[in-house]
């Protein structure tokens, strides 16, 4: 299917006006010996044909049914009120580029504006950028933040191992650039706060932890922003947005920065992406930031209106000097998060997090009568929130494979494979669009390989 | 309307609304932890209706590809196609989770397998990761490698990345981010980078040249076989800005003119929406040199005793992953969609209708609006937006395009062209389109002559009127309300 | 926007275009039938991308309930809930086809049987049809039926259907298409329908009555007992005008109250979308002595030695098929999901809450525009819309209000209330809108003392200010180009 | 999910301005005997919970695959462009009632301005309304349309046994009310259009034929137009719109009503409806035409505007003496077909009407070729379009219940439910959605029940 609209006419119209005999002619700048290569592609797919062949694609992935997925570990399947695909369907929106002309660009600018305000409430921060490519490179953008507040002065990142493996990973990966930078903390599997917090020195930018934690588990956060300040350094908190429909956020605690990836909020799993990175921080880092801020003004005949604010912070101004590179971002997401939590509100967003606890508390209880089965064996007195841990009586991958393949369940995450203290241990993880109906289903089928 | 300001979600919000129901608690009560609680969340409350009216009102505040011709320069605002909306949708897609076992997600993996075949083989590489999330992030992702891959050998002292001054911000930016300092190389009287300068800077601390071919000038780079030769001569490697892909694609392939990596913006060449500036995606591809430094996971194609699948990898060498999971998936299920509806002759067909549409926009306008470097372009160009001697500006000719119903072209940009327009207007329009685009501006260029005023106060059909950003700087309201007390 | 007019797409056309491919020819070529062939088909030629914009510039001049408030009196224009699109979408639904085998059609069948059984229940009565697309269907199928009933008995000499003078125009309308002819009976002081009007028409040949309750008055029916008992006892039959359905659900129903037959407008009370004027769906109930006559097919439960299953059936004495295949399925689902949605406490508070909201704004704009019945109302009430004196009739009241951005109540109707505004807020809509909705009513009526001109020339902000009606039904342009030549 | 918003306070605000004390006074006119029935209805579902029950629902169902179906007879599964969809989504469109206040009802005014001038064109007929219920309702009405014609004079209307049976079936239902009408012509399944002809006389108010005719064959209509006009009589044609594509418009052989099902041009088949009536007609009959008509006219400031015309046909005006009842119609189906039309165009109408041509015709040569199997047995000389007659070596039913339970296809229509002669004949469609490949397989499939 071809979208180049030209007829004949126009074509050849258009070519006399250039002065060329042929589209070919205007390519005489593209040295010969490579110009028009053979591309071996398939042959074009009509409309018709494509989306036939892609649900022939489809068809090749096991159909997963949401209420009998127990998997988790930073993408989740939450309920996603139909509004949400309601607006990001429209033209207006989803065919459009970033805001650089705030006058056709309103709609967008007030939805990302009010975006950012639902975040800081939602984190109890100050200000929160337009939206990161998602929650692991938003952490990386906070720790790289923390090393351009230290100013040269400060080179070590105390990361907590109860964060995310992938995030960690990627938290790496941005600071290969980064030459004096250190990341300490996370080489023992098992180091609690209290171990993260005697690496806290003169030499610590910042320490990041996540919270819930990447075990499904509530830190201990009691008194971690003063000492971490006391160092001179920065508290970054990666969270889980639903849970902060019923925890205390971030900011309540002291934390300088706090990141999160915002799939939960009414955007689908997606094979893990497109994802949201969720950036706030305190007001004090407003011109480091990374990423598009959206600010209120008022126009020429003093009415209310929104614009791209502190450009000069961007590569597109400040080029090598520029706080991050970001330029497209994930603004379509960050529009399904406003949507998601404008349409939720205060009640609806504390009663999806209500559901999310007491359905994993009813999970872990149940799983925790099998025979054979322990529940969050390494920190059984820490409370959590949506996800827990469960040490199994057989290898993870077999006991996934007896409830996809005998009950139709895609089981936990297999935590060995991060680390091989926790071979036999998965992560379980239970919201809202688990039933106590599959709930059940899943411990029954348990039941089955209990020892 | 008369009432014309829409208000924000929070002074549509009414303590106690709620927008929807959730299913009741089905299970018995755990004991909440009572010193991790907050009593108010700070969220607005609204009704359902409120909500769709809100984004309704909104979203026609908005102007997309499909609200009108839309030819900002470098963003490759094309048709996307509606089919792969409905195709990125279909729950087998949507729903997958990134942790299932592979053996569960054949189809995603076999896409991407396809989709990293593809891509090499438009742009000539050896190999293909899909990671990086979008152009600046494929960016950055190269520069690791090409670091990467010079430690590797042992070479500590190559810091420097040559970028020419033509070059898009995120080039620079990436080279910080990624430990290099950026060397600025001037651009010749034709608009290509200045081939002397280039000789001057390769030296054995030159890491690499980022290069954009065709450059933000929309000019193919005249001298670009022996750039890159100078470039590897030194020990350098080339990195390639694929953003202006989308005139090559079927034309030529970076990789037949040397180029050892370059990122794709499949939200440009391969028609993802933008969806008002994200998500995108920007995978990366590589010479065989750089293959084992790729970012993973990428996907491989395995045949063993329990038969043959996809599996996903990380390279041997690699820098890492630079985003969770497996990338921006869902932009990846509508580029392999786009590619597969093109075939070979749709895409070269394609860069050449994009091409030829800027070359006719050019002729057309260049009597009226000058175009600095005055040669064939590829898939865009660059004017003077300003009229002489009325103090009309390429603002105020973007700001008066408005009223006449028409995105403007990207302003001020590249910075070497003082008083920038640059123009993009994409494969996908057609020449009804164009010729009322060209009308547009030689209406606007009299305008300025005879009544400066109104184009300097333009727009005048928006619904708000120029905004004033050096207030919006300096007063910093960044959030609808102060943080409030039950915040906690 | 300058160019103000959306060009049609016979405007936009330009020969050659085309907005699809389709797939190659796979098999071999059959000789075509010559002497049938047709050269040009007459059909416009666009590329994708205009139409994509036609139609969104097209919608953007298009107001719905998602626009705003539409207080359409007896037009119910509640909320359409976004899930019932994705739920009327689901390909199980959207592709099944209406003659594959009924075993292969369980999910439809179970959706109608259920669907039959509750709105039975909603209305008091014995069965229920879903065959009628639309409310004035209904009533024409609902007269067919008391038709056959009558002729059934052998009583051939009932011809005659008495209809209040408040009643829609599809009543009497229906009657004609039905054989019957229309009586019209006066409406009593405090807005019922006379009483002894209808002693007094009730004789023998009377085949029934068609009854809206509450009516368009918006007022329930005071002698509603009185008008059944004297109508069944002349040996008539009882018609509801279902529409206003919405006031009763789950406060009284219709058969309880004696009606014989009532239609259902699924696109009023629950809530399938209006479509910009369909398509709808009006399935009737009937008490259980017109069982045998309604259309069909309907869906029943069987269990038999092959198990138990849903099949469809042809009522024994049916008048036939009203449409084809099982009446607009695609809106008996939304209405599925709705149902299941409210629950019978759920439909009670929405009946409760159109009702409060119409009596609110009754209360409220009482003082400024006369309620001719004013008396406590159910789900909308009928004001005079003219403000004496200066010349204001409630079509620029009705104009005016477009300026404010809110869509105008019905005007002119019913016809017993001269210069009538109905309006119907319904239960979707919160307080705040309303008190915006009177604010600004009161504010027009105050602009109609001190600028007469100002609202007589409304609407002011619109994409097109007043049309010209008499010229549109003169002139009659109903096609876009004359006949041409070569459409043959 | 209450989509009441209601809260507490402002609910007790309303009810002090009424004044009454609940909700419930509000209610003193209905009879305390019936007031608040207690309905025996499922409770409440979330929005969650539906559509996982509605899933559940669709599931009971078998899963059609499109282009494994070859059953049609009214119902066709074609190829709809997604762009309709993104079309009919939108909020202003779909949420929007009929077009009363037509300053701001320009968008949907337009467009059906726009499809009417698409269905005279295609129809090449003078006028078009802006939607009927369905294809058997505008037909229906073009029944009454002719007897009104007539104006008491005649009362006869001669139907073809080759029109659809449902589509005879609602004629006579909508003829019960008027009197005096006789229906003839199709007592004689096997009539044929000389048969027919020899029915018109000077009782006869309408010829109603179908062309590509039930069965998918093209009538021949050469000179018929001039025998009902001689006889005074009108011709009513229901059509195929796709067939208007490639083969001759009514129009142009002299038809003086044009009817059609439009759900073939982009609407989806959804068990039998909604679908889309297609009413055209001559400019002499346009004062007698049932439904809306949308005309082209200006606004105070001379703009060009369209607005419902000629409302004076219409109940709401004319009441007991309306054209006809219609009110609510088929208005977004009106829009989904002019999309789809403007979005195939010329072209690619025509192409879709060739390969729906080409596909039933090298499927009903390979069918023909099959022992036991005969294409079109009762008229095997007669042109067709995109579907035809399959004589069976064994019962319908049997052979469709062969096909669905080992194939997955889903078999043409069993003439013998309408007319005991056509037992074990089969009414198969084909369309440019069945490949090559699920042809090949249909062929070989029956070919397992061949004698
Ligand atoms: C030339 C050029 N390079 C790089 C980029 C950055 O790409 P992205 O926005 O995908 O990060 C852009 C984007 O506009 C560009 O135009
Ligand atoms: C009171 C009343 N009766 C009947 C009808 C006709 O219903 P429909 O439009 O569904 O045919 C309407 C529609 O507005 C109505 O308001």
């Amino acid at each position: 299917m071809s979208y180049v609209p030209h007829t004949e006419l126009e074509r050849s119209e258009m070519l006399a006006a250039i002065g060329v005999a042929r589209t070919a002619d205007l390519f005489t700048d593209v040295p010969t010996q490579v110009r028009f290569p053979a591309l071996k592609l398939p042959p074009a797919a009509s409309e018709l044909e494509i989306m036939r062949e892609m649900q022939a694609l489809v068809a090749r992935n096991f159909e997963i049914d949401p209420h009998l997925s127990f998997l988790g570990a930073g993408t989740y399947h939450h309920f996603r009120p139909a509004i949400v695909d309601y607006v990001l369907s429209r033209g207006e929106f989803y065919t459009s580029y970033t805001q650089y002309q705030a006058e056709v660009s309103q709609g967008m600018l007030q939805a990302l504006f009010e975006y950012q305000s639902m975040i800081c409430r939602l984190t109890d921060m100050d200000v929160s950028n337009a939206s990161h490519y998602d929650g692991a490179t938003a952490l990386a953008e906070a720790a790289l933040l923390a090393l351009n507040v230290a100013a040269g002065k400060r080179s070590k990142i105390v990361l907590s191992p109860a964060v995310h493996p992938q995030y960690r990973a990627v938290v790496r990966t941005y600071l290969r650039g980064t030459q004096a930078a250190t990341i300490v903390g996370d080489e023992d599997g098992a180091a609690d706060l209290e171990q993260l917090k005697r690496l806290l020195d003169q030499n610590t930018a910042a320490l990041v932890i996540q919270n819930p934690n990447f075990f499904g588990q509530c830190e201990p956060i009691e008194g971690l922003a003063e000492a971490v300040h006391h160092a001179g350094a920065l508290l970054i908190v990666l969270t889980d947005p639903i849970s902060l429909g019923l925890l205390r956020p971030p900011g309540a605690f002291g934390a300088d920065v706090v990141v999160a990836d915002g799939q939960c909020l009414g955007i689908p799993p997606s094979f893990g992406g497109p994802h949201l990175g969720i950036f706030a921080a305190r007001m004090a880092q407003v011109r480091r930031l990374s990423g598009h801020l959206v600010g209120e003004t008022v126009d020429a005949n003093d009415r209310r209106g929104y614009v791209l604010t502190l450009a000069t912070r961007e590569q597109h101004i400040r080029r090598a000097r520029a706080t991050s590179n970001i330029c497209t971002n994930s603004a379509l997401c960050a529009l399904a998060a406003a949507t998601y939590l404008s349409t939720m509100g205060k009640r609806g967003l504390k009663q999806a997090a209500e559901l999310c606890f007491h359905k994993s508390h009813y999970a872990a209880v149940e799983i925790g009568k099998l025979k054979g089965f322990e529940i969050n064996p390494q920190a059984p007195m820490k409370p959590f929130f949506k996800e827990f841990v469960v040490r199994l009586p057989a290898p993870v991958s077999e006991v996934n494979a007896h409830l996809r393949k005998q009950h139709g369940i895609i089981g936990g995450y297999d935590l060995g494979r991060d680390d091989p203290h926790l071979k036999d241990h998965m992560l379980v993880a239970v919201t809202e669009v688990n039933t106590r109906a599959s709930i059940d289903r899943l411990v029954a089928a348990l039941g089955e390989v209990a020892k | 309307m008369i009432g014309h300001k829409i208000p924000t979600v929070y002074e549509r919000s009414v303590s106690g609304r709620c927008g929807v129901t959730l299913p009741a608690l089905d299970v018995p009560e755990a004991p909440l932890p009572a010193a991790e609680l907050r009593t108010d969340c700070g969220l607005p409350e609204l009704s359902q209706l409120d909500v769709a009216r809100h984004y309704l009102l909104l979203s026609q505040r908005n102007f997309g590809v499909d609200s009108g011709f839309y030819p900002l320069g470098s963003c490759t605002m094309k048709f996307n196609p509606k089919i792969n909306e409905q195709i990125a949708r279909l729950p087998g897609f949507a729903e997958s989770h990134p942790l299932q076992d592979p053996d569960t997600v054949q189809g995603n993996l076999a896409l991407m397998f396809e989709l990293q075949q593809w891509l090499a083989e438009i742009g000539g590489f050896a190999s293909v990761s899909l990671q990086p999330a979008a152009g600046a992030q494929g960016e950055f992702t190269g520069l690791l490698m090409m670091r990467a891959y010079h430690r590797k050998r042992g070479d500590m002292k190559r810091t420097r990345i040559l970028i020419p001054d033509s070059a898009h911000g995120t080039n620079p930016a990436s080279t910080t981010m990624a430990g290099f300092t950026a060397v600025e190389l001037p651009s010749d009287a034709r608009g290509n980078v200045d081939l002397e300068a280039v000789r001057a800077a390769c030296d054995d601390t030159v890491a690499g040249i980022m290069i954009t071919n065709p450059n933000t000038l929309g000019l193919f780079e005249e001298h670009i076989g022996e750039v890159v030769r100078l470039a590897h001569a030194c020990g350098g490697l080339v990195y390639g800005d694929g953003a202006n892909m989308n005139a090559l694609a079927g034309i030529a392939r970076p990789g037949d003119l040397g180029f050892d990596v370059m990122h794709y913006n499949l939200h440009k060449t391969f028609s993802t929406p933008h969806g008002g500036g994200g998500p995108g995606s920007g995978p990366i591809g590589v010479s065989a040199r750089l293959k084992e430094f790729l970012p993973g996971p990428v996907v491989e194609y395995m045949r063993d005793a329990n038969g043959a699948r996809y599996v996903s990898a990380m390279p041997a060498e690699s820098i890492g992953q630079v985003s969770t999971f497996y990338g921006n998936f869902g932009m990846l299920v509508r580029a392999y969609a786009y590619i597969r509806q093109q075939g070979a002759e749709g895409l070269r067909k394609n860069s050449e209708h994009a091409v030829l549409n800027a070359n006719y926009l050019r002729v057309k306008l260049r009597d009226t609006f000058a175009v600095p470097f005055d040669r064939p372009n590829m898939h865009e160009f660059v004017c003077r937006g300003a009229i002489d001697g009325t103090g009309v500006r390429a603002l105020d000719v973007s700001k008066r395009l408005l009223d006449y119903g028409f995105h403007p072209p990207t302003n001020y940009f590249p910075l070497i062209v003082p008083e920038a327009l640059m123009i993009e207007p994409t494969e996908t329009e057609a020449k009804p389109t164009l010729d009322a685009f060209i009308e547009a501006m030689q209406a606007i260029a009299k305008e300025a002559v005879n009544d400066p005023a109104l184009v300097k106060g333009a727009p005048h059909e928006t619904p708000v009127k120029r905004l004033d950003e050096v207030k919006a700087a300096r007063e910093l309201k960044l959030c609808d309300q102060v943080k409030t007390a039950t915040n906690s």
